[in-house]
């Protein structure tokens, strides 16, 4: 065991440089992957804030009867759809009125004309226009309902940017993931193909492939968690200081902890990387 | 006990051998003599397993060439010790390293591994010359440093491969009579050559082999 | 020069896949990096087109004579600003009151309050807060105007929405490009310092430097143009296929010609690893 | 002509030359004679120029090695055939290229080139392996190899590192006889070996070397 940690260390050193390039390639790869990890969080997260805004406002009959609108309240609070319930009166909504278009617009007027209104606020992951029909559809023959309305343009148009947006996010994530792991495991291939000569010898002097394997696997390791060490720091500075300069990108607390991710995946890639390459030299050998 | 049975070997178009038998009896020293390119290092392959006959099959102890496993192979190698004709050093560690491979391969103790490997470079004259780098060594050391990983696991057959080109004579009859004591002790010897002359002072059995036939 | 030629096409079979990795490298990270300067463009593309929906709207003096107003109209014709105006008069302005909230509303009211207006829609490159404070200002004075409104907050909202994003678009652009860079004349320079032995032989039977460069530049600069296409060729033909999939994407028309710049790019790239490489091997040789 | 002027050489805290001085005529032929580790490679790379002296100067016609400029080295080395003694091949070209690849570096002519490769390869005896690998080849024939690609220059001096280690006696005389033949038509060589014999039984001049030093 000892021989082999010896070995996988003196890796790096008899290579004069290529150790360095591998970790380096491995670094620069993991934080583009990782880096657009947290662009696509903070993406997710500026569009959950921009959907949390949607409200569905159901408008009261003037004749609902306040048991029939304590009824509905207590359907609606029983939806995991609902996050929050406000009660808007008639005097409420003709002082919103009034704020909007100025005052005495409803004085001419005899009569209050504007209806009562319940605002539901949705829960976060229920916000898209399939889950709101449905509420609507739940409520809607209600006898205190009168009309209920949404930004359904609205609503339907940001599900539809979300929608291209996961496609494209899923896409580019699996284009620079797939970069990532070819360049990675390329680069550990050459370093290790540069060294066949060495491995040929090794065989014809009566070690096992799996003494072979054993140091190239373990300098891989080291390698790949040493590249993604470097990428994960990066990454969580940059991004901290990022969220610091504009708050408005720091949506997803905790979106930073993901950078962290980059270690254990640099090593699988370093691992799997010279497994790969050593197998591949190992099967052409005699 | 080392055997080929009428092994051929051909490699694309060219034949390398053409039905070549011979045995080597336990304990033997046996000298196989060619001019250049006559095919010896080719046998000493074969029968290193480095290399599988076209045709016919090679038998070393219990190892037959048409029948053993992958997987054996590094068992073998590491009881046979081979001197290669170009040295096959490991340029990217110093001298102790590259005849201790040899031995850490069979998972020697740390401390049995030094002691042998100091006593077997001292034995070949190059005990001062145990922390350099392949490449800053001499021709001849080089041959020196092959030769004692060759010997430095204690193989029960030595198949050496012109192991006093790069010598000068006196270092050359050194390790020739390093390798008559070994032989002594009972270890089979197989020497590839072209020197003519040293078969004629020597009482030792003769394989002569030319353009890949054995005479 | 027909050894130059026929040593650079040997390379690539010489190295055993050596050569098909570099290909695949320099393929590989243009195709990140083409691929994000694609949708980044897309990415304004989108912008321009939400900030064409930037409105600003005067709203005109129930005093204002026709005079007043064909003269405002005049001056906001003769800005650059000024794309396109739209007079809506009052009974317009009421029909679309009673479009959003219901008819019966105004019957009630003896005189129509709601005010004539001028919607302005502005010049793409005009869209900016300032921009829009400057036309405000020039015509804010003029009789017939009572009042002007625009989405300030929205305005400025978007404004940092672009800041954020040509900030976060120019690191990406940086990082992905130093990345591409450093990724792939690592990997030319894997290739060659595998063939560290012949080039030092090289030297050693009379070769003079450039002599031994020459195969090795052409090689990567083949090496890299090839790469180039197969990221030119990728990105072109998944470009075209997203925007007939999704209409819109494809928001700046011939963006995909930009994948184009892959060739030269992967040329240089190659080219330049290539020497970098020759060059440090060729100056530590004796 | 070439001369050593009181030449040290050190590596790290090796001492591998000191204070060697020597001649050697335009049009002679000298052996360099020495045992395993002598300095006998030493003394060949730094008259071809592949390292520099501690101390003391080299020089080899109009080339000196206190004042000759990086780039004048390639043309010295075109100039003055080298046979390595651990052969240096580009193993990732033919036997061919690698003989030719000497003539491509002066540019000469396709047609003049490929005459010339075949009839050096002939005149080593090896023209029928034209199309194989150097791995391919025993090791004898590598070394004539290396022997062709540093005669395919006409070079008007030759270094020869133990040219004849890895041959047989009848290809080893041959090699000779083609060597005493280039100097008879001009070709300085300085030809290093440690084969006593050789020398004995030739009139030539010999240099004496041993741990470093000229005797
Ligand atoms: N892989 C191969 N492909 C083609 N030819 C080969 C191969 N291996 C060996 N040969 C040929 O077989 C012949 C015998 O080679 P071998 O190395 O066994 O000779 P040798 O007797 O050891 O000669 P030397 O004394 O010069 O080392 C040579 O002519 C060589 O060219
Ligand atoms: N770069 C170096 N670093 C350290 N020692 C060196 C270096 N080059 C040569 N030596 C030492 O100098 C001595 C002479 O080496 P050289 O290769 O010149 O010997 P040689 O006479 O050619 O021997 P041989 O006949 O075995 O080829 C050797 O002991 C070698 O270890
Ligand atoms: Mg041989
Ligand atoms: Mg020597």
């Amino acid at each position: 065991m000892s021989y082999v940690v010896k070995e996988a260390l003196a890796g790096f050193r008899r290579t004069k440089g290529m150790g360095l390039i591998s970790v380096g390639t491995t670094a620069v790869s993991l934080v583009v992957f990782g880096g657009l990890l947290l662009i696509l969080l903070s993406l997710y997260g500026l569009i959950d804030q921009v959907k949390s805004r949607v409200q569905i406002e159901i408008y009261l009959s003037d004749a609902a009867t306040r048991e029939q609108i304590l009824e509905l309240e207590k359907r609606l609070k029983a939806m995991p759809e609902v996050k929050k319930l406000l009660y808007v009166d008639k005097e409420m909504a003709a002082a919103e009125f009034e704020k909007t278009f100025g005052e005495g617009f409803l004085d001419a007027i005899s009569q209050n004309p504007l209806p009562a209104s319940l605002k539901v606020t949705l829960t976060s992951g229920y916000r898209s226009s399939e889950k709101i029909a449905a509420i609507i559809k739940a409520v809607e023959k209600e006898k205190a309902v009168e009309e209920i309305e949404y930004g359904r343009k609205w609503v339907e148009k940001l599900d539809r940017l979300i929608y291209i947006l996961s496609f494209v996010a899923v896409l580019v994530t699996l284009v620079i993931g797939a970069a990532s792991v070819f360049v990675i495991s390329n680069t550990v291939n050459l370093t290790i193909l540069a060294r066949r000569d060495s491995i040929e010898i090794m065989r014809l002097v009566g070690a096992t492939d799996s003494f072979i394997r054993a140091p190239f696997l373990l300098e891989g390791i080291i390698g790949g968690s040493l590249g993604g060490s470097i990428a994960a720091a990066l990454l969580y500075f940059v991004h901290r200081w990022l969220s610091l300069r504009f708050p408005s990108l720091s949506l997803v607390p905790g979106a930073e902890l993901a950078a962290w991710l980059m270690i254990p995946l640099g090593m699988a890639l370093g691992g799997l990387g010279s497994r790969l390459a050593i197998r591949r030299i190992l099967r052409h050998l005699p | 006990m080392i055997q080929m049975h009428h092994v051929y070997k051909t490699v694309g178009n060219t034949t390398v051998l053409e039905d070549v038998s011979l045995q080597v009896e336990k304990g033997e020293f046996v000298f196989l003599l060619g001019p250049s390119g006559a095919g010896k290092s080719t046998v000493l392959r074969l029968i290193h397993f480095d290399e599988r006959p076209t045709q016919g099959w090679v038998r070393l102890e219990d190892y037959n060439s048409s029948t053993i496993k992958s997987r054996h192979i590094p068992l073998l190698r590491r009881r046979v010790g081979m001197i290669f004709q170009d040295f096959k050093l490991l340029r990217d560690r110093n001298i102790f390293d590259n005849v201790a491979f040899a031995l850490e391969v069979t998972g020697a103790k740390k401390a049995l591994m030094k002691r042998r490997v100091l006593q077997t470079l001292t034995l070949v004259g190059l005990g001062h010359l145990r922390n350099m780098m392949p490449v800053q060594l001499s021709g001849g050391e080089q041959q020196r440093v092959s030769i004692a990983r060759a010997l430095v696991n204690q193989p029960f057959a030595l198949l050496a491969d012109e192991p006093l080109g790069d010598l000068d004579k006196e270092a050359a009859s050194d390790i020739l009579q390093l390798l008559r004591d070994l032989n002594h002790q009972g270890t089979t010897v197989l020497m590839a050559t072209h020197d003519t002359e040293l078969m004629e002072t020597l009482p030792y059995r003769c394989l002569m082999i030319e353009k890949g036939k054995i005479f």
